[in-house]
């Protein structure tokens, strides 16, 4: 099942994870970058990992294949040969890396709080202040958000969701009070629902050990480390693991998803 | 007509086009032992139908003690619970055994205590020999059995006047002597009944009138004397010409 | 738990026992509340699937007054509009629709109960519609013969016609009963803990969604099975007409 | 599409609106796969329901050779184990499980093809249940009827037995189309995109998953609603019997 | 012995422990008509259930011309092709109209054409006096007419032996007249006949042996002409005393 061609650089991610991958319509976005299209369908996919795709494909002077699959499937489906690396947003974690092999982080995301605007938690500032608050948070479902949770005194845990967007339907109808995700993804949601509030906490009120959850990588499967190290050396060669670098793509292609137009 | 228990005025059923039942008049007084009698197909299945309201007629008027059944479902409840019927094809309760098959509606309509509904079910189904198997269900009966359980269900309900189809063409020739005798001892004790029946003898004997209908109409409705002897109507000698003979 | 230990699985199967003795805490518990919900939506709502094909198989008649008649039509309006809108729509947007449609409403019910409520509606207008199949494959001599002796519709209804449409409908309970099971997957769009949100938290963990499912799937298989077996069990009880004893105390002596 | 544009949408309906308008390519897309698979894959799975029902009817003769008995013990314990096993697991499962394992044995199908394998393979296991419970609610007489003049079990299966018991099954037949159209939701798993993986995209983009949930939920509605009136249609048409017309040239003149 | 068409010999059959049938024994030679009669619940129609291999014993054999009829469905066929019945319950197929219902099996069974199958139902359809029916569904017919129908679809596989379970219990007396007329016609063709019935009448008219059963035994086998004359059981003559009497 493997029709691994050299020549031609694979990647799976569901574009549907705005603003790290998305699905349109058309192969532009309003600032002129170009889409990329997805693989066996008329659509295009941009956003954050396609950029950083895109970059990685040119300095390995390969051809970019995009691959849009479901989140659940997303590891089957590399095993079985669909495509060869993922670039979906995934965060390394040690667990994770006993099913995959990872490369440096080509992201690091910050990670924020979001609450409901004119809420009870609007003015919240750093974790001591939802300290013995007993509100209820939640976040995304088998993320490394999740033991973060236990790191707010006396919150109450109040089930997690399979999205995050289904974290911030919940903060929206009051069903959880504070939802912790990173600010990409808050922001934007935060596009679209404006009755959300991003909270950057204070960085000595923050959380602690979260740096699994920061570190954005790029998977290939196990036994593929030929393939790793070749995407870990063209991130090498082109300066991809600078933190600013990364900060200003992103910046530009939150500026460039539907949503914010 | 003043004390008719049951009056049919100028009843008629139509299916479709096909007209079963054409402007039907006939009253039925208290003690009255009514036999209709007639080819198949004639429609006296669906005249005792109409008459317990299983079927709406398509024109006319059923009355009990004058007062006209309408389409009200509490009268046509009460009206039922006084008017009982037996039919051809038994209808016994598949869910139940024979005993509960007795017991059923004197216990929900009549609203006995179990010890009179299950006394009432056990002198019934004596009366037609069929005590020993209050246990068994409908579909291990034979035929016979069945009818005999099914008119001993209409009897537990004391009814008023009862509507028997056929009730014995699933017996055996001592049986029907002893459910006909039954019929007999029921009708001494002023129960009014209407039997569709083939059973030339037995209408001739024991009917205060018969009927004898053809196509949808009734031909001649006479004492059984008069009826089986003197028949005026041709098509009435045609029919029991064979019994008369035979 | 596993007399043996996977520290670093490589196959398939040995990620399956890993994940499953790691884990073994959050599969029971998302079993344990999966069971819950599916029993209890399904046993409500079949009691609602049988009050809703009842209603519409209810003559409504020409002599009623017109009250009646109007609060019968008005019924079975509500009635058929609710089985076709459950029907029609996905229980996903159920879900939604009414845990936060309520919550809105500034009643506080827990995701566990919208999650029941949920089934219980969504089973009820499938059940209405297999309910009132099993009605109609029921002889209309059965109804006839309770109708002859003054037994009203319900009542015949209630004492003959149902008893004998339910070993009918025992298979298609089955059928539904473990859709049920499998649908509570669909819950955890309002956070309900049930074993398909467990098997995603355990598979999102290593990105071993697929042995998780597996996991679950045998989970499953095991539930579905014992409960099967109860079906067919309660279908052949109903089934079984027993030989029975000649009531001897009653025979004459020739 | 729309006669007007709502271009900064601010509530969830004219969220809803402005989703449709603007991804209703894509919708329509879903919206056709999905009836493909449910279509095709209902159809389908009613024969094998039909055919596995049929074959769980068959009783082994004690007179027939041994390996006929033996065939036919062998295929009977085939389709208990197949339903058995479909019914007991979640959809979710088999489609990974038959999709990536065909896949693993070289054999290059594509999602749609194992998409509609599955919805099959799992609509003929529900469906063996419910001919089933059809073909049980037939009368025995029925049967006897045709047996007492040499039909054979198997003609009077198709000629006798089938055609009733098909008219009490149509309910339950649109019972299971229904969770069909729904059920290929599962199916995004090996990448069908279908109408809810439609939904997740345009929900993912916007952050809008409840709206974009909504308006499928509007679409499916319209279609279960339309396929409704066709089940109820053929279900209307196969209980009529209509008035016949005397045959008169057949009157024998009294 | 040697030239019996059915030879049913030692025959025993039990529901659970309720014993229906008791190791009954005789032939049938061809051109016979053998009428059963007997009470309610003597087991008749489990005795002709069996010959027809719809119920199986619990003991003895059934042969069909000296070859003992087993278990093997191919052979049951093509036995039940040739050895038709006719049910007390008509067991008309309810999805099919009357015409249908007479060409189903001649079509699928016998393999007759279109035509030939169309023209028997016709032949038999008017025998009966049900071809104005053709177009009519079994549910649109009266009991009568069924049993009618019943009749000729069952004449219509040309049948070398045919049972019948109570034929004529719901026909009306001219109808069973032209039915019996029907039966007697048919005795003339050779078609061999066990008839389960009550009519004593007929029985004693027109069947060649007389059989007399009582709680799953065969208590008398005689020609009618002895067995009603002349009885030598008790049983019988108690049975037969109601009729002998009327
Ligand atoms: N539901 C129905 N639809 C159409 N026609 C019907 C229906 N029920 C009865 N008929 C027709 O009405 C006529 C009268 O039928 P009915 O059952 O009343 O006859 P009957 O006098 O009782 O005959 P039998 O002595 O054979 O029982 C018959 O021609 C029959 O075909
Ligand atoms: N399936 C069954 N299970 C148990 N008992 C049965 C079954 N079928 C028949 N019987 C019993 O066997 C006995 C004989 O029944 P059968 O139908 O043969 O009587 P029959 O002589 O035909 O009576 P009838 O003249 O009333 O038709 C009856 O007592 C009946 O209750
Ligand atoms: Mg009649
Ligand atoms: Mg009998």
């Amino acid at each position: 099942a493997d029709k691994s061609d050299k020549d031609v650089l694979r990647v799976g991610m569901e574009c549907a994870y705005a603003p790290f991958n998305w699905t349109q319509d058309t192969d532009t976005t309003p600032d002129g970058s170009k889409a990329e299209p997805i693989y066996g369908s008329d659509y295009y996919t941009y956003g954050y990992d396609v950029a950083v795709a895109q970059k990685l494909a040119e300095q390995l002077g390969m051809k970019l294949e995009i691959h849009k699959v479901e989140w659940s499937s997303i590891g089957i489906s590399m095993d079985a040969g669909d495509y060869d690396c993922i670039i979906a947003g995934m965060g390394k974690t040690a667990e994770r890396e006993k099913s995959y092999a990872f490369t440096e982080p080509y992201y690091y995301r910050d990670n924020c709080i979001v609450v409901k605007a004119g809420g009870k938690y609007d003015d919240v500032k750093g974790l001591s202040d939802l300290a013995g608050t007993g509100c209820k948070v939640t976040t995304q479902l088998g993320t490394g958000w999740v033991p973060l949770l236990d790191q707010i005194d006396g919150a109450e845990q109040s089930g997690n969701y399979e999205t995050t967007s289904e974290c911030f339907m919940a903060i929206s109808n009051g069903v959880a009070d504070v939802c912790v995700v990173d600010v990409p993804t808050a922001e934007s949601a935060a596009l679209t629902n404006k009755d959300l509030k991003i909270i950057n906490l204070d960085e000595k009120d923050t959380f602690k050990n979260d740096d699994e959850m920061v570190n954005v990588c790029i998977a290939t499967r196990k036994d593929d480390t030929e393939l790793r190290d070749k995407l870990q050396g063209a991130m090498d060669d082109i300066g991809w693991n600078d933190k600013e670098k990364m900060d200003e793509l992103m910046d530009t292609v939150l500026t460039q998803q539907p949503a914010a137009n | 007509m003043g004390d008719a228990i049951i009056s049919v005025e100028e009843l008629s059923k139509a299916f479709g086009n096909h007209e079963v039942l054409r402007k039907i008049d006939f009253n039925v007084g208290p003690g009255e032992i009514i036999c209709i009698v007639g080819s198949s197909g004639s429609g006296k299945s669906t005249l005792l139908r109409c008459i317990n309201k299983l079927e709406t007629q398509t024109s006319g008027k059923i009355r009990y003690h004058g007062k006209e059944i309408g389409a009200v479902q509490k009268e046509i409840n009460d009206y039922r619970s006084k008017v009982g019927m037996v039919f051809q094809s038994f209808n016994l309760f598949n869910n139940m055994t024979v005993l509960q098959n007795c017991m059923l509606c004197t216990r929900k309509v009549l609203h006995l205590s179990k010890e009179e509904a299950f006394d009432r079910a056990i002198t019934h189904l004596k009366q037609v020999g069929m005590a020993p198997f209050i246990n068994a269900n409908p579909t291990q009966l034979s035929g016979g059995q069945k009818q005999r359980v099914a008119i001993a269900r209409s009897l537990c309900m004391n009814p008023e006047v009862l509507l028997f189809d056929e009730p014995t063409s699933a017996l055996d020739p001592e049986m029907v002597g002893e459910v006909l005798n039954v019929m007999k001892e029921l009708a001494t004790t002023g129960l009014t009944m209407i039997i569709v029946t083939h059973e030339m003898a037995f209408a001739r004997d024991v009917s205060t009138r018969t009927i004898f209908m053809d196509q949808g109409y009734i031909v001649e409705d006479a004492p059984p004397a008069e009826l089986f002897k003197n028949p005026k109507n041709a098509r009435t000698r045609e029919f029991l010409r064979r019994y008369l003979a035979g | 738990m596993l007399g043996f230990s996977i520290t670093d699985p490589s196959n398939s199967l040995e990620w399956m026992i890993f994940l499953a003795k790691k884990y073994s805490g959050m599969f029971l518990e998302g079993t344990w509340l999966t069971l819950y919900i599916a029993v209890a939506g399904t046993i409500l709502g079949f009691l609602l699937g049988y009050i809703i094909g009842i209603i519409q198989d209810i003559r409504i008649n020409e002599g009623d007054s017109i009250l009646k008649k109007g609060i019968f039509k008005i019924l079975k309006a509500i009635c058929r509009i609710y089985v076709e809108v459950f029907r029609d729509t996905p229980m996903i947007v159920q879900a939604m629709v009414l845990y936060y449609g309520i919550r809105q409403a500034n009643v506080n019910i827990t995701p566990l109960f919208a999650g029941v409520m949920v089934t219980v509606l969504n089973t009820g207008a499938y059940m209405a519609e297999t309910v009132r199949a099993g009605i109609g494959s029921i002889d209309m001599g059965q109804r006839e013969g309770a109708w002859a002796m003054g037994m009203s519709p319900m009542k015949t209804m209630i004492y003959v016609v149902l008893p004998q449409a339910f070993k009918n409908i025992i298979p298609e309970m089955a059928n539904t009963f473990l859709t049920n099971l499998k649908m509570t997957s669909v819950l955890n769009v309002i956070a309900v803990q049930e074993l398909f949100m467990a098997a995603k938290t355990v598979g999102g963990n290593y990105y071993k969604y697929f042995e998780s499912y597996l996991v679950i799937a045998v989970i499953y298989f095991v539930l579905c099975f014992v409960f099967n077996r109860l079906f067919t069990f309660l279908e052949k009880k109903m089934k079984k007409t027993e030989n029975y004893a000649l009531a001897v105390e009653y025979m004459e002596n020739p």
